[in-house]
């Protein structure tokens, strides 16, 4: 899906027009109204959006960190398009969840390196990796500080809504 | 041809959807909130996946979320269910330009339906009857005063973009139109974020009677035998039933056959519904559901036709399996009863909380639709409908028979419901008599009587 | 007229019962026996009486304690349902006798269809083909010879009061009658106490296929549709269907034909089944059953009559509401799973026990008639059915799926069922292309596949 | 019901002639193996049978005395024939259950004394009272020994299995 980065869809939840802006055209507030209303909607931590020269990054107010996993039901048996959820805590871990449906990229761009590695220490806010929904590149924050444990996702798979995307050893 | 279809919805209706997929040979992927992690939507269909928090903002109403939930399952379709964004333009829109196929219309005619005075502009070049009232939206009070003049009092004002009652208000004298002219308006501009409002004559002691369509864009178009919605509470269906008791053939001819109109003149495409008041003696259009509704059920128990199997092949570039033309009747009746969780005697107070015993009627002619078991938790985000029990028999006096029976079997405990109610409707005179208006139930109220409920004459004396 | 209707049995047959009741508006009394307290025929009849310890032989088979129940709650009817005491003629004589209304024929007619070699006697004399063989008893082997010289071998050895398959040998050839004869007639002796025999050739590769009659006793006689039961594994059905698969018009009307003659001779009241067997194009009376059926709702799933309310209605002196001889079908398909407290993987070995968890399909085309909820506990005396699942569709094709459908949402936790044979037997080839013979299950072996039943020829090397 | 005595019913579950029977007959021995099946399968204490001069009694052998009583069960919410049945034991008291479904008469025959009154003291085995059920009269034995506190069935009135019928407090 990666591909079809440019294609007429990716424009419409922005609202843009669809060519290259230039530094003397107005400002797209529209457009960063709505992505302000989405990343509140959908409870994600960021939303950046690129195109030609305008970039335009919300980013959600640094929150408490929840008091706990929100509670994960029995898987029932059918065949879901995620792995079985591993407990959000083993062994004093810290499970990083999906805040929303997507695509998972551990780079910022193809190419380019992934944000962390396993055995980075990351601070609470950093980004992690990106999920990709509707084209748009959705940057996922640590919520805790600590050590990368484990990377849950495959690069370039789906991941649905709370599923784990991390494991990390919060800092002592 | 389709494949796999996601099932943007929850409840019984996207188990409604996923049971036609399977029966169907299609492949169903359900989508759910952290909130529906246990429904039995996402146990049943052939995958699921979770696109968001409990809010129906965060999750069903999702669009970026469901279109990405399609991607990422390969979802060749999109079935949108009712409610959420069944009858949202923008997602077709959306779909159509993602290229995953929206069962349903095209986003010009749900757009086009949606806009109650453009629908009634299309109901009336079709030549199918409408209210008397505005041509379209009314600029200003001195228009609205001019059509009130030439239709007579008492006039409605109603929201161009509304439904469920909101930026409407009805008008016994111009005297008063001004005031209920800038009231309505601006309702409709703080529900809607538009406030364009048109005028109607309001009709009194009207049934509220509607037509389910199929039509295959272009194709054949098959308008059903009609649905009798008139027993409402607050604009909300409660019980349907069809046919509609003691209506003239040529009534019914007339409607079917307006419906079928419309449908044709707006390249409609998939299943929908025409609305119609009838009162008098006449019948007029009062808008166009542009989706599966809730009662669909009824119409499948009396004419035997799978509408949702039918809705898929439709989107499936395949031909419908129904006669074209009004189906007909297999000449028996089949109520419809909405159990809702909320509580009839505490104001009809939602309901949330865990089931903890269940029991479904079954038996000859019960059918029961529900996402319902023992230890399921009603979530508090959603709309209260439980479960929905039809049953079907001969006649309607055989039919409300069967209801009592089936209602008395059928057992939630845990949640407070209206099944209580739908008991105290069976039993009412008036109701039994059939052919009811829409003021049923406002002009009746509840009583207990030794913890049954019964329906009394508003105002009436405590018994 | 009869007002209370005493419902001799439990389970999904006693529900049934109580349903109709309801339906009537003819008052219902549940007997149950201790093991039953639970039960919700109990709990969903208007009166319920205990009338005995768990074992059937102190409760359900308990005449005095039944007229007894009947005499206390002033029942002016019993209806036996189906097994326990539904063809005993000495309870319907003993109720003749009391006064209360037997539901179901005369006694005189019971006793004469239950000895089953008065019965083809009758048929013959109704001008109803029966399988060639004796003309009533076999006196001696020497007899039985003559006849199996007449008709050719193989040839069959039945018990004249028999049923079930006991007192039964099949014998290839001649020179094994003497030993088979001796065997089945002290076989019959000790089940019924009775060692009369009969001898009827031996068919192979035949179908059972059986028609429900109603009958006002000298008024009117309906016939219906055919049902084919040769899904058995043991003589017992499991899967019932109709119309049936492939059968010619010309045998289906035959069949309706001789069925009703036949009761008509018998002076026959109430609702019965003639069984036929069927094979190479012809067809043969076999016996006739003076009761309500197991599979009933499939004929009535296709006729859209309402059995029990016409044997209660018949019952009650009034007429019965279905057209007179052969009652059309709507042109669908029906199909009945039992779902029995059976382990198929572990050669069908009985289940008991509590229900942790029950889920009944729901949606279009789906009638579930069950005593099952989740908590109830299976107990260990009875019969173990526990729910009928039927399923309508248009035709043979979409039935086969909507079973499909409808058994993958069944679920039931807590003891193990035939559902999984179900499943079996709906992918199995043969039983898609239809009529396949008595012999089907006999002719196949169970394989665990991941978890799934297969079925697979009977000495396959394993797959 | 009781004035049917003599109807052609009661004749039927033992199978006898309808008329008087005299001393000289043979002994109805089928008839005594029908009672006594009847007896064992409906798990009374006692059939008594008479008819003109005939009269046939079966009793049961005399048990240890049940462990309890078997479970009862909630009570659902229809009108069942019975009142709501006590606990079985209460304030150490005992319930003396009908062994079957009929009509419960405390004295042996229309205007005698009934079998017991509240304050007697009996011993097991002694008949308390009759259910009667299709004509015959069932004697009811107690099943301990011990003082009667309270008849809980009414009489002529209907009963249904395991109803209890009388309370005993048992012998010390």
């Amino acid at each position: 899906m990666s591909e079809a980065r440019d294609d007429g869809i990716r424009k419409d939840p922005v609202g843009g027009e669809p060519s290259g802006r230039r530094t003397g055209d107005p400002l797209p507030l529209e457009d960063v109204g709505r992505l302000v209303d989405m990343l509140r909607d959908s409870g994600v931590g960021e939303i950046r959006v690129r195109q030609g020269e305008l970039e335009i990054s919300v980013k959600a107010k640094p929150e408490a960190p929840s008091p706990g996993p929100p509670p994960v039901a029995e898987a029932p048996s059918n065949e879901a398009v995620s792995q079985l959820e591993p407990p959000a805590k083993v062994d004093g871990l810290h499970a990083v969840r999906s805040p929303l449906v997507g695509t998972f990229y551990r780079a910022p761009a193809p190419g380019e390196e992934p944000y962390v590695e396993v055995g980075d220490v990351v601070r609470a806010g950093q980004p992690l990796c990106i999920v990709e929904a509707m084209k748009l590149m959705n940057e996922i924050p640590s919520d805790i500080s600590g050590e990368v444990v484990e990377v849950l996702a495959d690069n370039a798979g789906g991941v649905e809504y709370d599923q784990p995307l991390f494991r990390l050893r919060p800092e002592a | 041809m389709i494949g796999k279809v996601l099932v943007a919805n929850r409840g019984e209706v996207a188990l409604r959807v996923v049971r036609a997929c399977r029966e169907l040979g299609l492949r169903s992927v359900a989508v759910y909130s952290t909130a529906d992690a246990d429904s039995l939507h996402r146990m049943l269909a052939d995958e699921a996946i979770c696109i968001g928090p409990p809010p129906a903002s965060g999750s069903y109403l999702n669009i970026p979320a469901i279109i990405s939930a399609a991607e990422l399952t390969g979802a060749d379709a999109i079935h949108p269910g009712y409610g959420f964004l069944a009858e949202n333009a923008r997602f077709a829109e959306i779909c159509e330009r993602v290229g995953v196929k929206f069962v349903g219309p095209s986003s010009r005619v749900i757009s086009m339906m949606g806009d109650k005075s453009a629908a009634r502009r299309a109901a009336r070049e079709a030549g199918v009857p409408v209210t008397p009232g505005s041509e379209g939206v009314c600029a200003n009070a001195a228009e609205a005063k001019r059509v009130g003049a030439e239709v007579g009092y008492p006039v409605v004002v109603k929201a161009s973009a509304g439904g469920g009652g909101k930026g409407m208000r009805v008008v016994e004298d111009e005297s008063r139109l001004d005031a209920a002219f800038t009231e309505a308006s601006r309702e409709a501009g703080a529900a809607f974020g538009d406030g364009s409002v048109y005028i109607e004559k309001y009709l009194e002691d009207l049934r509220h009677i509607e037509v389910q369509v199929l039509s295959e864009a272009g194709g054949k178009t098959a308008a059903f035998p009609e649905r009798d919605c008139s027993i409402q509470r607050r604009y909300q269906k409660l019980l349907e039933e069809s046919p509609a008791p003691g209506l003239p053939e040529e009534a019914r001819r007339g409607m079917m056959d307006a419906a079928a109109s419309l449908v044709d003149a707006l390249g409609y495409e998939g299943a929908g519904t025409v609305e119609f008041v009838y009162s008098g003696g006449e019948f007029f259009f009062i808008e166009m559901n542009t989706r599966l509704q809730v009662e669909h059920p009824v119409t499948e128990m009396v004419t035997g036709a799978d509408l949702v199997a039918e809705q898929l092949k439709i989107a499936s570039g395949e031909r419908m399996d129904v006669p074209s033309s009004a189906a007909a009747s297999v000449g028996g009746h089949a109520i419809e009863f909405r159990i809702n969780a909320e509580d009839p005697r505490r104001n009809f107070l939602p309901q949330a909380g865990p089931v903890e015993f269940y029991n479904p009627p079954g038996g000859p002619g019960v059918r029961v639709d529900s996402h319902l078991y023992a230890g399921y938790k009603v979530p508090p985000h959603y709309d209260s409908l439980l479960a929905k029990l039809i049953v079907f028999a001969t006649d309607r006096e055989a039919a409300i028979r069967r209801g009592l029976r089936a209602l008395d079997e059928l057992a939630i405990a845990g949640v407070e419901t209206t099944l209580p109610l739908h008991l105290a409707i069976l039993e009412d005179e008036d109701f039994r008599r059939g052919g009811v208006s829409t003021s049923f139930l406002a002009r009746r109220e509840l009583r207990n009587d030794e913890g049954l409920l019964r329906l009394v004459p508003a105002g009436a004396s405590p018994g």
